[in-house]
């Protein structure tokens, strides 16, 4: 059962991060909201390749008499993560930097307002 | 050493353009032209390119490359029981929409070189369309789920960026910002199906994920996800909202581009629905769904097509009503597996994904046109261009004709082979088919008369026709327009054969990658 | 406009150079331990963040111009392409120049636990080098445009 | 290989030469149909003048029907159906995601009942 802890925290911070998208006005908040979904997908990732009382996968001054691959937790959902992390950082930048010049154009940051493009 | 350049052409194809990409801001140091030129080669070298490996694909069969491997057919070294590395798979359908996405990249930069005159920040905006083309391709040469993931964000950021180039319009950060939103939402939970699918199979790699899929509980929510996600990407209704915004906003010779790209997201479905479920029994509710949705988004696109203001936002609906055609192309592949109306199906639905970007490509570069010739989209303020620009009027009425299908254009081939077998299959599908096909004709002669019939307007008097570089980039389009429509037989048998056989059997991409080194 | 205090500006001057060099460190060790190109270059850029801030984006913006930054980005991903390509003769991405004893980074390290060996891993610690200067160049640009897009007049940053 | 291939489809074909042939004939046929046209016609006098409900146009501009307005009754027509699209096309971000959500968690109810 503890170990689907992680697996309820990944459903509840997409909830939260979909709430976020869906029911906030700002622009920011809806952005949050997308950061929110990600950092739990990225959870989801790094959950899935835990193993019980799993080392980091990483040589480097590993304990004498480690079992390879026995003991290590799977490096590759890692590789996923990192990767998506740096997607996310910059998918949000992109997102800001629109927000910003969105607040120029428009002199708000209120999602109702920023409708031009209807029909 | 002999180098074998079609050996390693894969992985030139995406490493051509890639390094175009980041070498333009240092070219564009000597001067605009000598970039624009840059830009043309390195797209026309890889389109070349991408002809070698398509041959050598039709007569040897399906070609794989293994990055960073010993040898580029090595998928697993020693005695592993799963392929390793990253690993690009290209099979008749990947090089099918390979050779799609690299005509239309042509056609956009030459399209380009002549229609930014004024602006600034071009030599970001070859990079980005450079970016843009590398995405796609990466979408559609991959064989490994993750690295999709990563092809399928390049490409949305890419196109977000390229969408907000005219950034001193807030309608174009808006489309911009309604589009990155729901597309990185998307690829979020593409992401999260990837998870699952990885969770319970230990593989990221297509082929081997397709090989031991057994249809679980998760697997039914890892499939959910990636449809809902990537048929959102490729503007099926009822999600198909933040595609007249982008269509509409962007620049015409981004959104051509940004259309090819939304034709990758298609193949994906195309690839998870024939390949990663394709042994999976029950994929013909999966293809009733498809044919749901798809005459769900003909029949919304065409008729909100009719009531648009903008000429830009017009073709985007248009557009629309377009990717339903596929999709129910497909569906019926799906629904009637055993049936032989199955192929034709299949192939009227892949042979109409190089119509229908033609055809909405060259309508979009004409509004470019009218638009780089008047500044104005709206329908209110236009007409009587015919006087002014003759060619354009041309290709308006060339790109009219095939979109609507009417004969003897490319269109109108691919939707005979759809509106049959459909009719096959249950005649009310194909019934819709039609009646939306000739409410198509009726909003685009719509346009044809607003825009080019009509008397001179006042504000319209100092119109010009648009430079040479757009002139060629529509005549390329027109052109290959015409030879389809008047040569479909042979295009079905050499380009969309090879492609319908490579998805309706998933057992030799399987094999491809499995059996033995 | 400028309002920040003394303090801040003369404990971020101090910092910046520690804050490089920890990023530095990160992409050098990049294929030994956790980090690399990436993650050293968000810490130096986040670095440059914190000169912005402090300093305010237009002394920054006087003496870094964004254009520099931008082929300075371009760079690192061509240096990365091209390492790419060094091994196109066997594949794309192939690593040359791991396991040549007496080469750049050639060494093999022992199988299992060791200490960390700084000249192993082949191409991954250069690939790791122009990761990072793309990194460092692209984030310190996002951080400088945001900075000054942002700018109200009369305020700061 | 022959590049005049037809396409086959099962219950038909295609073949765009028999279809230009068929369209030059139509073509030559009306032109034939043309020529016992009413001599009278004259170009120029008031039989070529567009004619709007008797009123009388002052400049050329006015003749033109702009393009929003061509499909006038068509919409008139369907204003119901038209209305309730347009209000589904609201251009708020969130109803975006609102849709994209719905349609998951219909495909949810689909695959996991029916499958």
């Amino acid at each position: 059962m503890i170990y689907n802890i992680p697996y309820i925290a990944v459903m509840l911070l997409i909830l939260v991060g979909l709430y976020a998208v869906i029911a906030k006005r700002n622009i920011i908040k809806i952005i949050m909201g997308i950061s929110i979904i990600e950092s739990g997908v990225n959870l989801f990732l790094v959950a899935l390749g835990y193993r019980e009382g799993g080392l980091a996968p990483i040589f480097t001054n590993l304990p004498e008499k480690t079992q390879i691959p026995g003991q290590l937790v799977l490096p590759v959902p890692q590789a996923l993560t990192l990767t998506s992390i740096v997607i996310g950082v910059a998918v949000l930048a992109l997102m800001l930097a629109l927000a910003v010049q969105i607040y120029k154009h428009y002199k708000t940051l209120d999602v109702r307002s920023v409708r031009r493009l209807k029909e | 050493m002999s180098f074998d350049v079609i050996s390693h052409s894969p992985a030139l194809l995406i490493a051509i353009p890639l390094f175009g990409a980041f070498f333009t801001p240092v070219i564009s140091r000597l001067h605009a032209k000598v970039r624009d030129g840059f830009v043309i080669v390195v797209i026309a070298l890889t389109e070349i390119l991408a002809i070698f490996l398509a041959q050598d694909i039709y007569t040897n069969g399906i070609r794989k490359y293994v990055f960073g491997a010993s040898l580029p057919s090595l998928t697993r070294p020693d005695t592993i029981s799963i392929p390793v590395r990253i690993i690009f798979e290209v099979d008749g359908m990947s090089i099918f929409m390979v050779l799609i996405s690299l005509t239309i990249a042509l056609v956009a930069a030459i399209y380009s070189t002549s229609f930014f005159k004024k602006e600034d920040g071009l030599d970001r905006y070859y990079t980005l369309l450079l970016l843009l083309t590398v995405g796609m391709l990466g979408m559609e040469l991959t064989g490994d789920l993750f690295n999709f993931f990563v092809f399928l964000e390049i490409t949305s950021i890419s196109s977000t960026a390229l969408i907000a180039f005219w950034i001193d319009r807030g309608e174009s950060l808006e489309a911009a910002l309604k589009y990155i939103i729901i597309s990185s939402l998307g690829a979020l939970f593409v992401l999260m199906a990837i998870g699952f699918l990885y969770g319970q199979y230990d593989a990221l790699n297509i082929a081997a994920l397709a090989n031991s899929i057994q249809f679980t509980f998760i697997d039914k929510i890892a499939l959910v996800l990636l449809l809902a996600a990537l048929a959102m990407k490729a503007g099926i209704a009822p999600m198909h909202m933040w595609l007249p915004d982008a269509y509409g906003e962007a620049p015409p010779s981004v959104t051509i581009a940004i259309v090819a790209a939304t034709q990758a997201s298609l193949y994906a479905v195309l690839r998870i629905c024939f390949t990663l479920y394709g042994s999976v029994i029950g994929m013909s509710t999966i293809g009733w769904l498809l044919i749901g949705l798809g005459l769900l988004t003909i029949f919304v696109g065409v008729t909100m097509a009719l009531i648009q203001k903008s000429l830009t936002r017009t073709i985007a609906y248009a557009a629309v009503g377009e990717i339903g055609y596929m999709i129910i192309g497909v569906g019926t592949a799906l629904a009637a597996s055993t049936e032989t109306f199955a192929s034709v199906a299949l192939k009227g639905g892949i042979f109409h994904i190089f119509n229908d970007i033609l055809d909405i490509g060259l309508l979009f570069l004409v509004a470019g046109a009218v638009i780089y010739a008047t500044n104005e989209r709206s329908l209110e303020n236009l007409g009587g261009l015919a006087r002014r620009m003759k060619y354009t009027t041309i290709f308006f009425l060339i790109g009219l004709l095939a979109v609507a299908g009417m004969p003897p254009m490319n269109g109108f081939a691919s939707k005979i082979l759809i509106y049959e077998s459909t009719y096959q299959l249950n005649p009310i599908i194909s019934i819709i088919a039609i009646l939306s096909s000739i409410l198509l004709l009726a909003i685009f002669v719509k346009i044809f008369y607003s825009l080019f019939l009509g008397p001179e307007l006042p504000n319209l008097k100092d119109v010009k026709e648009v430079p040479t570089g757009m002139l060629i980039a529509m005549s390329i389009l027109a052109i290959v327009i015409i030879i389809i429509g008047l040569f479909p037989g042979y295009f079905i048998q050499n380009l969309v054969e090879p492609a319908a056989t490579a998805l309706s059997n998933p057992s030799n991409y399987i094999n491809a990658i499995l059996g033995g080194a | 406009m400028n309002d920040t205090s003394k303090i801040i500006k003369t404990i971020s001057a101090i910092m910046f150079p520690f804050v490089t060099i920890y990023g530095l460190y990160v992409i050098m060790h990049g294929h030994l331990t956790p980090g690399g190109g990436f993650q050293g270059g968000a810490i130096v850029a986040s670095g440059c963040a914190l000169l912005v801030v402090a300093f305010g984006s237009e002394a920054i913006a006087k003496k870094v111009k964004e254009s520099d930054l931008s082929i300075l980005e371009s760079v690192g991903a061509l240096g990365f392409i091209s390492l790419a390509f060094i091994g196109i003769a066997t594949t794309f991405f192939y690593n040359v120049l791991a396991g040549r004893s007496g080469s750049l980074f050639g060494t093999i390290p022992p199988f299992g636990s060791n200490p960390g060996y700084l000249n192993s891993g082949g191409l991954l610690p250069l690939m790791n080098f122009a990761v990072g200067t793309k990194v460092i160049a692209g984030l310190f640009a996002i951080v400088l445009i945001l900075a000054i897009a942002t700018r109200k007049k009369g305020g700061r940053t | 290989m022959n590049p005049f291939t037809p396409i086959t489809t099962g219950s038909g074909f295609w073949n765009p030469l028999i279809w230009i042939i068929a369209f030059i004939t139509a073509l030559l046929l009306v032109y034939a149909i043309r020529l016992f046209g009413n001599k009278q016609y004259k170009k120029g006098s008031s039989q070529t003048k567009p004619f709007l409900s008797g009123n009388v146009a002052e400049n050329n501009e006015q003749l033109h029907v702009k393009g929003v307005n061509v499909y006038w009754g068509f919409t008139e027509a369907f204003k119901g159906y038209y209305d309730k699209m347009k209000r589904i096309h609201t251009g708020d971000t969130r109803d975006y995601v609102l849709w994209f959500l719905i349609v998951m968690i219909g495909l949810f109810f689909i695959v996991l009942g029916v499958l």
